[in-house]
């Protein structure tokens, strides 16, 4: 049962994650595969548990089967405990009505009773929609050193993407002075991950307020820190170098693909001091066939490659048949491209099929999507930056 | 769902002929098909027959094993009421120390065959690789009426000449005669050391084999059994191919054959997971250079060299210029530039220095010992 | 990851369960505690685990947060598996919008998609507020020998109760040709458990159609049944002769702890071939002081007895005062009752405090509640059939 | 949070004055309290000390504590990263078999040392049941630039004539002496058997002592650095009181001492559960007829007779005109009807026969062992 914790970790696993397109339809977005292993969750909740944070609270409230499932026991975070664990919290009715979670802070709020079952001194938020490693006791031990009421990790991002984000201005003890969110005119250049170290009796109270406000959107963001700088409150700025990257979109999910195949690896899953943990599938190793060629790519268990892949990273069990091409291509798990196929640039979604003779993707232009159990007649031509689902094409 | 039989699996079986590679563990432990080891095959198909407790006898070098196993958990087998029993020897003034056999062993370990409470119990050694739906096997001893029933292949592969044990099997299934070490064998149905019984009857059986002064299950007591002709001993085919672990030739030979897609086939079942101990390793990164043909290759690799007819484990790494040929490389080998192999088996954490050179006779290939750096 | 199952459970947790007055303003009913190790889930999970099922969904919309916290892993109950375990399932979103459970139907069609996962058979149907120990398997055996499109379970009930039943009346082969909710006039006195095995495809299918009646309660017992009525399809009756409780009531709740002191005892938990699990919590043995005086009475860990306790069940951790006495009562974990107050014929909450010289309850009459964390100050008299909760107090 | 500590419990004392108790089971097996084994408040300790690596090493009679521990799930401790580690003798070649002290002990198992990551090493025996908070241990460590670090107690209890370790301990908590075995103890403070100390020193310190040919920690290593005053060893005192089980009586002693609600607040903090293996009991049944007194009971147990000044374990039947007094009796003993009996230890699964009596003298209790029916 429950029992008292330094610190427990909330992962806003989010709504729909509509940018992802057709690849959310059916999918929660921390479920989305990633790297040939993973899926997108895989990473804070192998950061929460390599930081000795073994309470975890997954909010979500789309879509939450596949995550269930994924997340299980929480064993492969070594989260399958007695006293804590990973919980997968969707909302629920309270005294005879229920509301679905109408923002970020909301969200939390709905599960003040989840946190105050473990009596904690700091609560650290969480979301699910970035690949990094991080070690959260680190940023706890910041927090605590500064006797914050928060602790916000950011991370310097170029100036001419500052207005894609919520940027965070200090004074010269690392104090956050002011928050701009999205600005045209930067002042600095230090973004706000999402992630927050808070006090919790601090949090608590001030979620009860907010909640009180009807003009509040519940956002931790719009609502909670900018209250917080005005009533005075001590909130310090945590900064992180590391590797960080948001895969919401298409582009970007490829984009943090393909750094995994860079050299130096900008990001190492080969680290054996932090572990990046993964749901295992039970298949055994890849094989390669004679007529079989892979240069630069990642390639995982089930695989059977007979065909020419370069560039990409293969999920697991996803069969490339002879004479077919996968080029700078991100295959998701089971997907099978047939023979003679040519994809190119492109996502392939889970148990896709690209019958032979497929020409999917083009070597400029956006990145082409096909989606969960799609299956490509053979012979179709999807052109660059298209996205074709089971139901239907969209662009 | 309903769980009558309780598995046994024997892990004490000596074998001279895989030389180093069993010298630091038992055969159970023995890695095979790039992840896994040989008590994998055993559990997995033990799970999906639906027998969920499983005593695991120990005999010597069992810390690999051991260590593998750890709680269980990658089997679903760390369970309170069911799960998985750890069977060390030493354990209480009751144990007679090493094993001279299976009997010795079941004897040291009759607590656990009385305290099970299914009805029937398979009992296997550990160093043949094969599939078998034990649910269908106790159909088959049900409906044959049998006392005992023996597992058996027609697979030539597992037939040797002077050693192994060789079953007269009848046209209803009843097993006649039992021959152990023929020099040419007579019969065409190789004894996998297998078999299932009632668990009761085991108890007796053993406890009055004891009291004879056996020691070897197969060699005295099955032998004494089918010549008296007390009790209805029954053959049970296994169905496909197996592969018997006997010798560093045999081992050898059994790996490569898995770069066959057919013989993957037969043992992987996409339904029916093989599981085994996670390493949580990352996919295996192809890098420019790499050059792989004909080959099973296990996560978390840095291929950057020449590979073909051969089985990597997990972690191995293979640097620009380095040519393997058919070879078996267990984990976290690094085969540095230049190195060129062929027909060798590299055990756990063995590296290969720049430029060597090392290549065995095809069919004989040589053995390099764990954590070696040659 | 999900693997094909031959049968998995749906455990239908339920909703507000008011018929339990203040005892569920707080608490799902599965979460309340029975018998004073256990809750009343226990027995549906245990009994899934003891039958060989390992794959079972608890499906809740009604303050989840205790029972997600209680079932955790599952490991009480062998069920925190890789391929299989224990599921809570609350109502999700989908495609941009989220409904609650309607009726029983609904809740497991909400859950189609769970179910499709391990590809199952068959599926088994529990509710979730009964005390029983059955084995499912057998029942499972009889629904594929009689090759039925659903088995039900059913139980001989005194005919004068029959009108609070569903009552199943059969042929001499044991095959239903009737079903009458609530009867006033019932030809047979077997009524369905709740617990229902379908072969899984044809529920598939029923489910999917009833939803499409606009005219549908979504329910197994009012439209699901009578559908397969209707159609012809083959309905078997499952007997079960064994112990089985309602515990939806107050009265019911006290009445069926107290079945638990009779000699010969009607439900065996002693019983080791079918052990009911519990989470544990962690206590020390109980001590019974020089002063303390316990008979006909069940007492678990953590309790401290020295006042008189008499016919009554015990929870983890209550404490017994001096002089106190507790008389045909239920007291609930880490209750505490005070110097010389006198507790009779009551149900005292989960970390409720009856303050010396409280009276509570009385010889005869109803069933006295005192609420989850309700402090009753010194000297209160609360009388029979009295509910008082730390919001104030009903009749 | 932060894990900077691997614990590691040396369970292979041998102490004959447990007599009985201890023939089939080591020590850390030992059943206490109702429904405890001595190891479970060392690891109960360790894990409320955010110690989540531990070792546990293994002697003979090792069954019943493997039984006991399982797969680690209940305490928490089954995980793949962290976790615990059974230690078992004779797995290796390197390993020396039957270990004569510790220093051996520590010397089979360097490799779990070097595995280990955190920066510090907690090592115990396992024979005294005590609460400490390891992390306040390691501060006092860090604060007083410790190289080693041992834990005593000045509870007068654990004093013994011509027995035990004894520490002079100065002002400043730098430890300089140690008496071992000496007739009449000078120092007051006793040493615990449980030292801190940094990873990578004990691998130093175990490698070089057995060169030096030692096989005792204590005894020889320790000695011998206090006299060179090779590295700083300071104290640190445990807090409250401690039980040593070291003969049958002071077991009893021991556990008797728990019927005082003083010394159970001493180990059982509600925050801090005392973790142990479950058993799935159902309450306790008090039946007509039960007249309990100033006693701990477990679950499980159903209770016709009478029960004063006595602990009963898991599962025990206490039928009417039974009288138990000044007992501890161990799980699923049953004593029949009129059955009476006082200061007398029963061990897991007696049966005392109808109408037996059976009174040990005050202070040197009876012991019945395991399995007995009398």
């Amino acid at each position: 049962m429950p029992r008292k914790k330094k610190c427990v970790a909330m992962l806003l696993a989010g709504g729909q994650g509509s940018r992802l397109g057709i690849l959310t339809r059916h999918t929660a977005k921390p479920a989305i595969p990633f790297g040939g292993k993973y899926r997108i969750i895989d990473f804070p909740l192998s950061n929460c548990s390599n930081s000795g944070i073994d309470v975890v609270g997954v909010l979500t409230q789309w879509q939450p089967l596949e995550l269930n499932a994924y997340i299980g026991s929480g064993s492969p975070w070594d989260l399958d405990l007695s006293s804590g664990g990973v919980y997968v919290l969707p909302p629920y009715m309270k005294a005879g009505a229920g509301e679905w979670y109408s923002g970020t802070a909301n969200a939390i709020y709905q599960n003040l009773a989840f946190i105050e079952q473990f009596n904690p001194d700091y609560v650290l938020i969480l979301s699910g929609d970035h690949i990094y490693k991080m070690d959260y006791a680190d940023m706890l031990a910041h927090h605590i050193e500064k006797e914050a009421a928060v602790t916000i990790a950011v991370r310097q991002v170029p100036w001419e993407e500052c207005s894609r984000f919520g940027i965070m201005n200090t004074d010269a003890q690392g104090n956050i002075i002011e928050f701009e969110e999205k600005p045209a005119n930067p002042k600095s250049n230090n973004a706000s991950m999402g992630v927050y170290v808070f006090t919790w009796q601090k949090l608590r109270d001030l979620l009860i307020s907010d909640e009180q406000n009807p003009d509040s959107d519940n956002d931790f963001g719009k609502n909670i820190i900018p209250t917080m700088l005005a009533d005075g409150e001590r909130l310090t700025a945590y900064s992180f170098n590391g590797y960080w990257k948001d895969v919401g979109t298409i582009e970007s999910l490829w984009d943090a693909n393909m750094d995994l195949l860079q050299t130096p690896v900008p990001i190492d899953l080969h680290d054996r001091s932090w572990r990046i943990y993964a749901r295992n599938i039970g298949m055994p190793p890849h094989y390669i066939a004679p007529s079989g060629e892979v240069s630069g790519s990642l390639v995982t268990e089930g695989c059977v490659i007979k065909g020419s892949v370069k560039g990409s990273v293969l999920s697991a069990g996803v069969q490339v048949e002879e004479d077919a091409q996968v080029i700078d291509s991100v295959i998701m798990p089971s997907a099978r491209i047939a023979k003679g196929a040519k994809v190119i640039r492109s996502i392939i979604a889970e148990d896709a099929v690209i019958e032979s003779g497929c020409q999917v993707g083009e070597e400029e232009g956006d990145i082409t999507l096909i989606g969960n159990n799609t299956v490509l007649k053979a012979g179709t031509v999807v052109p660059a930056g298209q996205q074709v689902s089971k139901e239907g094409s969209t662009t | 769902m309903k769980r009558d039989i309780v598995g046994l699996i024997y892990t004490g079986e000596r074998i001279d002929q895989l030389r180093d590679l069993t010298r630091i563990r038992s055969v159970a432990a023995l890695p095979v098909l790039g992840r896994y080891r040989m008590i994998d095959f055993i559990l997995s198909s033990m799970i999906h027959s639906e027998i969920h407790n499983i005593g695991i006898i120990m005999q010597k070098n069992y810390h690999s094993l051991m260590d593998h196993l750890g709680s269980g958990r990658e089997w679903d087998l760390h369970g309170k009421r069911n799960g998985m029993t750890i069977l060390p020897p030493y354990m209480s003034r009751d144990n007679v120390g090493v094993y001279e056999g299976l009997l010795d062993a079941l004897r040291s370990n009759i607590g656990f065959l009385r305290r099970s409470k299914e009805r029937y119990i398979a009992v296997t050694d550990s160093h043949i690789l094969f599939s078998v739906q034990y649910e269908k096997m106790l159909a088959h001893h049900l409906e044959n009426g049998a006392d005992i029933t023996l597992l058996y292949t027609k697979d030539r592969s597992a037939r040797r000449n002077g050693a192994g044990r060789y079953l007269e099997v009848d046209a209803q299934g009843t097993v006649h005669q039992i021959e152990c070490d023929p020099s040419i064998p007579r019969y065409e149905n190789t004894y996998m050391s297998a078999f299932l019984v009632r668990r009761e009857l085991l108890i007796d059986l053993v406890d009055r084999a004891v009291s004879a002064g056996y020691h070897h299950f197969t060699r005295e007591l099955l032998t004494h059994i089918l010549r008296d002709k007390s009790y209805k001993v029954c053959g049970f085919e296994c169905p496909g191919s197996v592969w018997v672990m006997d010798s560093v030739e045999s081992y050898f030979k059994a790996n490569m054959d898995f770069l066959v897609a057919e013989n993957r086939a037969r043992i992987f079942n996409p339904d029916k997971p093989v599981w085994t101990k996670l390493r949580d390793e990352m996919p295996t990164h192809y890098m420019d250079g790499a050059d792989v043909s004909n080959s099973l290759i296990a996560d978390g690799c840095i291929i950057q060299g020449r590979v073909e007819n051969s089985i990597l484990f997990r972690g191995v790494q293979i640097k620009p210029g380095a040519s393997v040929k058919n070879c078996i490389v267990m984990q976290d080998a690094i085969i540095q530039r230049n190195v060129e192999l062929a027909y060798a088996i590299l055990d756990k954490q063995v590296t290969v220095r720049e430029n060597t050179r090392m290549m065995g006779p095809a069919g004989y290939p040589l053995v390099v010992p764990k954590a070696l750096t040659i």
